[in-house]
């Protein structure tokens, strides 16, 4: 494994920051949407022209600035990172284009702002992603809430201003009382923060103080919504729907899940948790709030509160099969990162293009609509079938890893954990697609004037629907991405 | 018996400047006239002067101006002057207390102004009442 | 003129206090580039003082050219060094923010307000560099006076409120002064330096412990340490802007220096540490003072007065790091006077340009101000973070070090006072953004200014202050060389 | 509160007096502070200044960094009491003018002032009533006490006195005057403007000095350094700095002390009948 100095990382990071003054500055919408897509573009070119020196078993590294002793703001590419860079990058492109359609088609004001908090948000992500150490990841995750912030408050009306101010005590508050301290203590113990991939905490704490911190640290990511501390994801449903689309297939709930990932594997390392037997621990948390999740979501009416808790429930998916340690596990949670995300984008974008054409929130009022946006509803179908997890779409793929990570680890509890949600899930998606394609004559709720969606609604789902059939069938670059980052982890 | 008495004789000038100083901080915390309080100040300030000059004393000695004399090379015995550092220390320890006490006036002037009273407890009332 | 370096960014200042304030009277439109000019020439040396200290490692100065012991000297180091920098650099940004409030808010007396201003930093930059303690009482007390004056100047509550300050600190200063005679009669002398050396024969007399416990509680007043704390609120809350936007941020951080100075080259670490073991209990009074700052702050309803809370915990977070008594600790508390002073600079100055353009700053007069001043709420939403302690705001870095030191003493109430201020801070700074961020749900229109008449500031405001809060950004980025070239030199020679 | 303030009155009280246990005797010729500095100053400050009172050769020249800071605090003191009190706006009083011949009260309600004339005076918060005996009286005494000011400050050198003590009693003449007749013949003689501008001046000359001999090659206030422009040997020109000084810091505490009494009596008032 070699390791390669270059500032690609810090551009990939700083691209869409850049592009804020000429956002502001834009005078017509559709110029300063052009920048946005040429941003989006950039930073994907970036993220992928890393992408062959990673798949070679290299790495990137690039230093910013040494803060505080042993502790630098430092940027490292690594095989999980550029998994979870590529997946942002790329969803950033389709989000923005489904964006110019929701947010015309619905007039939004302060579209600006919107999308300047959208690029910030998306370089915190990257940030996150190519963070070398837990300060870094600190920082972008920190900047990352706030930047969400306007986003998730975009019609700033009192609904907004509640769910903004619980958006914030949940994040805000679980980072700095929870992961602040924790990141501390392990910077006392050790001097460093560096991830490595034995985990640089090992051999520095007793059996103890590791289970304290390492539930300090899942449940300070309160991003990734791990119960009880995920009651912001369905009170940040106000947001406009691309906003929800980012926020739980892009930016924060991933990010919450990849700092988890990187705390697990990089931080304490899988053999100090497989010698103090912690695994189980991450894996208990994380199945309570698969199946309760999962219960919650079958009694939503609302089509987005529903998919909020169905992302809570996906998200304990990655948790667990990194908490798994066996290598099928991690592959398979890291793989879900990829999969999960392409699946509820299409399933968010949905939502959004049905508000946008009808104007409707509730499933019960979408009896039919199957016949009159058959396009819109084809997509959901697929993205429904990626999140339970059958083929052939990529969800089966990562699920498929899952369920042999549970083999291989013996933990034949969490096997039946993932079944049984697996059929909740489908549980609360079919019903949804049954009534929309094939509802009772007498029952149709739409005449023949509700059409599709604007272009700009509808194609984004349909790709990224595509992209998750697609995944399915050629899943090598986010496989080699994982099982890279697998052989790393447990290898040297 | 005679510890006491020595201790008597070589400290209490310190204790009544001590004593002097804890008057006028009482006056200044426990007061509620504005005037009196300054007065209390004001006293706490000169208490401290005075400590400081008896510092400077010393047995058997005599106000630190030298006699004229035309010829630099003769020693001076420092015994026979007493110490007139605290004498220059309190100099402007006295000018900071006369400084402070000008802006203190200056600012009750303008409380008053205000508040037609210099009781603070009517001024606080008025304040709540606000 | 390299050799002056110390004694010019004194009297720079005095001398062009004096000229301000003679020109006042001849042509009022000299006064604000005179002093200026003024300050920056003291900011400029200030600069390159520290570049001297950072090559030398020491720099003195004899006043009137006599040897310590019997004249006056200065003695600058990093510590001092890198303070007298930040307190003029700081009063040169102010300077030039505020002139549009000074215009609004003093018109009449602009001329003896610059002087005083000038008079004010002669007063803190002569506490920092002297070598003296006496001298040091004399700065604190022009320091102090016109401090008094520059806040009676307000209106409205301001002269009572600077009159409890007056008695105050009159107290503190008098507390100090006897202080200062405890330990003349017992040494003889009043150089830092020399004091230093004839002291550790004397570390079992009562009467130094006294000095010693007399100069803490003397600085502790004037530095509004909690319990002493009950004059600063009033004091900087009803102050004219430009006042209160430079003395809450320089004096404070100025007492916290004094005290450290008189810890590190005065008494010595072993005294106050060993001898007296003075750090546990106060670092203990720290913390309390650290949450009870946050907990008043939580009850103010004025953006100013919540401000002057939080300065209040503040103070406890660098008399905390002062008191841990380890390395990281004192870093930490080092690093917090730097910091903090930008801090509360940005925070105050925010405050002045709302104050500018609304006339009030009661919170629930900042409705809707997103949309009206943008700029200032981005540097007001800057600085949140910095206080909240954010990466990669500087305000993260010193929690860092503090937080650190804490759980290396072992003092983990500390810690948690820390935490809890922080997540105090969230809410107290997102009450605020949250306000201004949505507008009036009801749209009436209340009194004062009508909303329309809002818009942002005129650039000769916003400038600085932009300046300060990428400030914010560019100090916490730096963190690393501040620490490494100014604090541990610092550090390693009291042996930390 | 008065129960707090004796507690911590008692406290602080009881602290510093167990702490007198461990001070030396009082006037013990051995104790620290007699012989450690001051005995320096003693022995040297006529050899190496000429001034044969040490207090004032410690004061203005081995600590003249402080005494130039102790001018400064005098300077704030005289401005800050002008920045809080001083009010220039005029308010909209009725006004009353007392013809002198006469003896008649005009009652003005606004406007129409009427010139400034030896017939009519102005009845304010700055007027008295005429008192023949005592304003000749201070008249008279004035130019003395003045005189004796000019020489307590001139002859600091050898005997207790200064700049200070010299300032002050020669700021206390112009008070005199202001009290014995009324505040605007003192204005009268020497104006506000005139006031700031020598307040500014003193300390200025002080610091001025200083600067000095920081052209001349010295350190800050090394009146040593004076030699070269005053052609005389280094202990003469010590001694003279320290006279220069002595007349800065005079100017400076007798202007102050008429603007703190002008604004103080007058409640900022001064311009009410100007």
């Amino acid at each position: 494994m070699e390791t390669i100095q270059s500032i690609k990382p810090l551009i990939a990071v700083l691209v869409s920051i850049c592009v804020i003054p000429l956002l502001v500055l834009s005078k017509k919408a559709n110029v300063r949407e052009g920048w946005t897509f040429a941003a989006a573009g950039v930073k994907l070119l970036l993220v992928l022209s890393m992408l062959p020196v990673i798949l070679n078993g290299n790495q990137i590294v690039y230093t910013l600035a040494e803060v505080v002793p042993g502790v630098a703001i430092r940027f490292r590419v690594d095989a999980l990172g550029l998994l979870f860079a590529c997946v942002a990058a790329s969803l950033w492109i389709v989000t923005s284009a489904y964006s110019i359609g929701y947010m015309r088609g619905l007039k939004e004001h302060s579209q600006t702002r919107y999308y300047i908090f959208f690029a910030l948000a998306l370089s915190a992500t990257i940030g996150v992603a190519f963070s070398a150490n837990l300060l870094t990841l600190y920082l972008f995750y920190e900047m990352l809430s706030l930047a969400t912030y306007p986003l998730v408050t975009h019609h700033q009306d009192k609904e907004a201003r509640t769910s903004g101010r619980k958006y914030l005590t949940y994040i805000l508050g679980t980072s700095i009382g929870l992961v602040l301290p924790a990141m501390l203590v392990c910077y006392y113990l050790t001097g460093t923060l560096e991830f490595s991939n034995q985990g640089f905490l090992a051999g520095a704490c007793n059996r103890g103080l590791a289970a304290v911190l390492l539930v300090f640290f899942i449940f300070g990511f309160a991003k990734a919504g791990v119960m009880p501390f995920h009651g912001w994801l369905p009170a940040a449903m106000v947001a406009p729907t691309p906003v929800s689309a980012l926020l739980h297939a892009v930016a924060v709930v991933k990010v919450g899940v990849f700092s988890i990932v990187r705390i697990i594997t990089g931080v304490f390392g899988t053999e100090l948790l497989s010698e103090f037997n912690l695994g189980v621990m991450i894996c208990t948390i994380a199945s309570v709030t698969i199946i309760v999740a999962s219960l919650i979501a079958l009694s939503q009416d609302n089509l987005k509160r529903m998919l909020a808790f169905s992302t809570i429930g996906q998200l304990s998916y990655i948790i667990l099969g990194v908490g798994l340690l066996s290598p099928k596990g991690i592959t398979g949670g890291m793989l879900h990162i990829a999969m999960h995300a392409f699946g509820k984008i299409t399933l968010f974008f949905c939502a959004g293009a049905i508000f946008v054409a009808t104007g409707k929130r509730n499933i019960s009022e979408m009896v039919g609509i199957g016949r009159r946006m058959p396009w819109t509803m084809g997509a959901f179908f697929v993205g429904s079938l990626s999140i339970i997890g059958l083929p052939p779409t990529g969800g089966f793929l990562s699920k498929w890893y899952l369920v042999l990570g549970t083999l291989e680890a013996n933990q034949m509890t969490f096997l039946f954990v993932l079944l049984s949600s697996s059929l909740l899930n489908a549980a609360y998606f079919m019903p949804v697609v049954y009534r929309a394609f094939f509802p009772p004559p007498e029952k149709a709720m739409f005449g023949n004037k509700i059409q599709e969606a604007p272009l700009f609604c509808v194609g984004p789902p349909v790709i990224t629907a595509f992209i998750s059939v697609a995944l399915f069938f050629y899943p090598e670059p986010f496989f080699r991405l994982a099982s890279m980052a697998v052989r790393f982890i447990g290898g040297n | 018996m005679s510890d006491l008495m020595v201790a008597i004789v070589g400290k209490y000038n310190y204790w009544l400047c001590i004593i002097l100083m804890m008057i006028g901080l009482y006056a200044m915390i426990a007061k509620k006239n504005l005037i009196k309080k300054l007065v209390g100040m004001n006293i706490f300030q000169t208490s401290i002067i005075l400590f400081y000059v008896s510092i400077g004393c010393k047995e058997g000695a005599t106000i630190p101006i030298l006699e004229h004399r035309a010829d630099h090379s003769v020693l001076v015995d420092a015994a026979h002057y007493i110490n007139p550092l605290p004498h220059v220390l309190m100099l402007t320890a006295i000018v900071v207390s006369v400084s402070t006490f000008g802006v203190a006036l200056a600012l009750v002037l303008k409380v008053y102004r205000k508040h037609k009273t210099l009781e603070e407890d009517e001024i606080l009332m008025q304040l709540r009442s606000e | 003129m390299i050799d002056h370096y110390p004694v010019l960014i004194v009297i720079l200042p005095l001398l062009f206090a004096f000229v301000v304030s003679g020109a006042a009277w001849i042509r009022e439109s000299l006064c604000f580039p005179l002093t200026v000019i003024g300050m920056g020439l003291s900011a400029f040396f200030s600069v390159r003082l520290l570049g001297q200290v950072a090559t030398t490692g020491l720099v003195e100065y004899r006043l009137g050219g006599w040897e310590t012991p019997w004249g006056i000297g200065y003695h600058v180091d990093y510590l001092n060094g890198l303070v007298v920098t930040v307190v003029t650099v700081l009063a040169f940004i102010n300077l030039i923010a505020t002139r549009k409030n000074v215009e609004q808010e003093t018109p009449e007396k602009a001329g003896a307000f610059y002087s005083l201003y000038l008079l004010f930093i002669v007063g803190l930059t002569g506490i920092l560099l002297t070598g003296d303690l006496f001298n040091l009482y004399v700065l604190l007390e022009v320091a102090s006076l016109t401090s008094y004056a520059l806040i009676g100047m307000g209106s409205g509550r301001a002269p009572m409120a600077s009159l409890n300050y007056l008695f105050m600190g009159t107290m503190g200063g008098c507390f100090y002064l006897l202080g200062v005679g405890y330990l003349y009669i017992m040494t003889g002398s009043l150089n830092m330096v020399d004091v230093a050396t004839l002291l550790p024969q004397l570390f079992n007399s009562s009467a130094i412990v006294m000095a010693f416990i007399f100069c803490m509680v003397g600085v502790g007043i004037k530095m509004a340490f909690f319990p002493l704390h009950m004059w600063l609120p009033n004091a900087y809350g009803f102050a004219p802007t430009a006042s209160a936007s430079l003395i809450a941020p320089l004096m404070t951080k100025v007492m916290v220096y004094v005290l450290i100075r008189l810890i590190l080259t005065v008494f010595s670490v072993d005294f106050a540490f060993v001898v007296l073991k003075m750090g546990d209990p106060m670092v203990w009074l720290s913390s309390l003072a650290i949450v009870a700052g946050a907990v008043f702050a939580l009850a103010q309803k004025n953006l100013k007065r919540m401000f002057c809370y939080i300065v209040v915990s503040e103070i406890g977070y660098m008399m905390g790091g002062v008191w841990l008594g380890n390395n990281a600790g004192m870093t930490g508390a080092i690093l917090h006077i730097l910091n903090d002073a930008i801090m509360t600079l940005c925070l105050f100055l925010c405050a002045g340009t709302i104050f500018y353009r609304t006339g009030g700053l009661d919170l629930d007069r900042l409705k809707g101000l997103f949309q009206k001043m943008p700029v200032t709420m981005a540097c007001f939403v800057t600085v949140a973070l910095s206080v909240i302690g954010v990466p990669p705001t500087c305000g993260f870095f010193s929690k860092w070090y503090l937080i650190s030191g804490g759980l290396q003493a072992g003092q983990y109430g500390f810690v948690a006072a820390l935490l809890f201020s922080s997540l105090v801070n969230v809410i107290l700074f997102f009450r605020v953004i949250e306000i201004s961020y949505y507008g009036d749900f009801e749209d009436h229109h209340g009194h004062g200014s009508s909303p329309e008449a809002v818009m942002e500031a005129p650039a000769s405001m916003l400038v600085p202050l932009l300046i300060v809060s990428v400030g914010l950004i560019v100090v916490g980025l730096y963190t690393g060389g501040i620490v490494n070239h100014l604090i541990n030199p610092i550090l390693m020679k009291q042996g930390f | 509160m008065k129960a707090i303030g004796l507690i911590i009155v008692v406290l602080v009280g009881a602290l510093l007096l167990y702490a007198t246990q461990d001070f030396p005797s009082w006037g013990d010729p051995a104790s620290p502070a007699s012989t450690h500095i001051a005995t320096y100053h003693l022995e040297k400050a006529f050899e190496e200044t000429s001034v044969p009172n040490v207090v004032t050769a410690v004061l203005a020249d081995y600590r003249g960094f402080d005494t130039m800071f102790e001018t400064g605090v005098i300077f704030c003191a005289g401005l800050g009491c002008f920045v809080l009190l001083r009010l220039f706006r005029k308010r909209d009083e009725d006004s009353y003018y007392r013809h002198v011949a006469t003896g008649i009260t005009l009652h003005i309600k606004s406007g129409n002032i009427p010139d400034a004339s030896s017939e009519f005076e102005r009845i304010d918060t700055l007027w008295t009533p005429y008192d023949l005996i005592v304003k000749a009286v201070c008249r008279i005494l004035a130019p003395f006490v003045q005189l004796f000011g000019l020489y307590v400050i001139a002859h600091g050198h050898h005997s207790p006195g200064g700049g200070f003590q010299g300032g002050v009693i020669l700021g206390a003449s112009v008070i005199l005057i202001a009290i014995s007749h009324d505040m605007r013949t003192a204005i009268g003689r020497i104006s506000e403007k005139t006031i700031h501008i020598l307040m500014a001046l003193g300390v200025l000359i002080y610091s001025g000095i200083g600067v000095l001999c920081m052209l001349l090659g010295a350190n800050f206030l090394d009146y040593a350094s004076l030699s070269r422009i005053l052609f005389t040997n280094e202990i003469e020109a010590r001694s003279l700095g320290i006279l220069g000084v002595e007349v800065g810091v005079g100017i400076t505490v007798m202007a102050v002390m008429i603007s703190i009494y002008n604004n103080l009596s007058s409640e900022g008032r001064q311009d009410e009948g100007l």
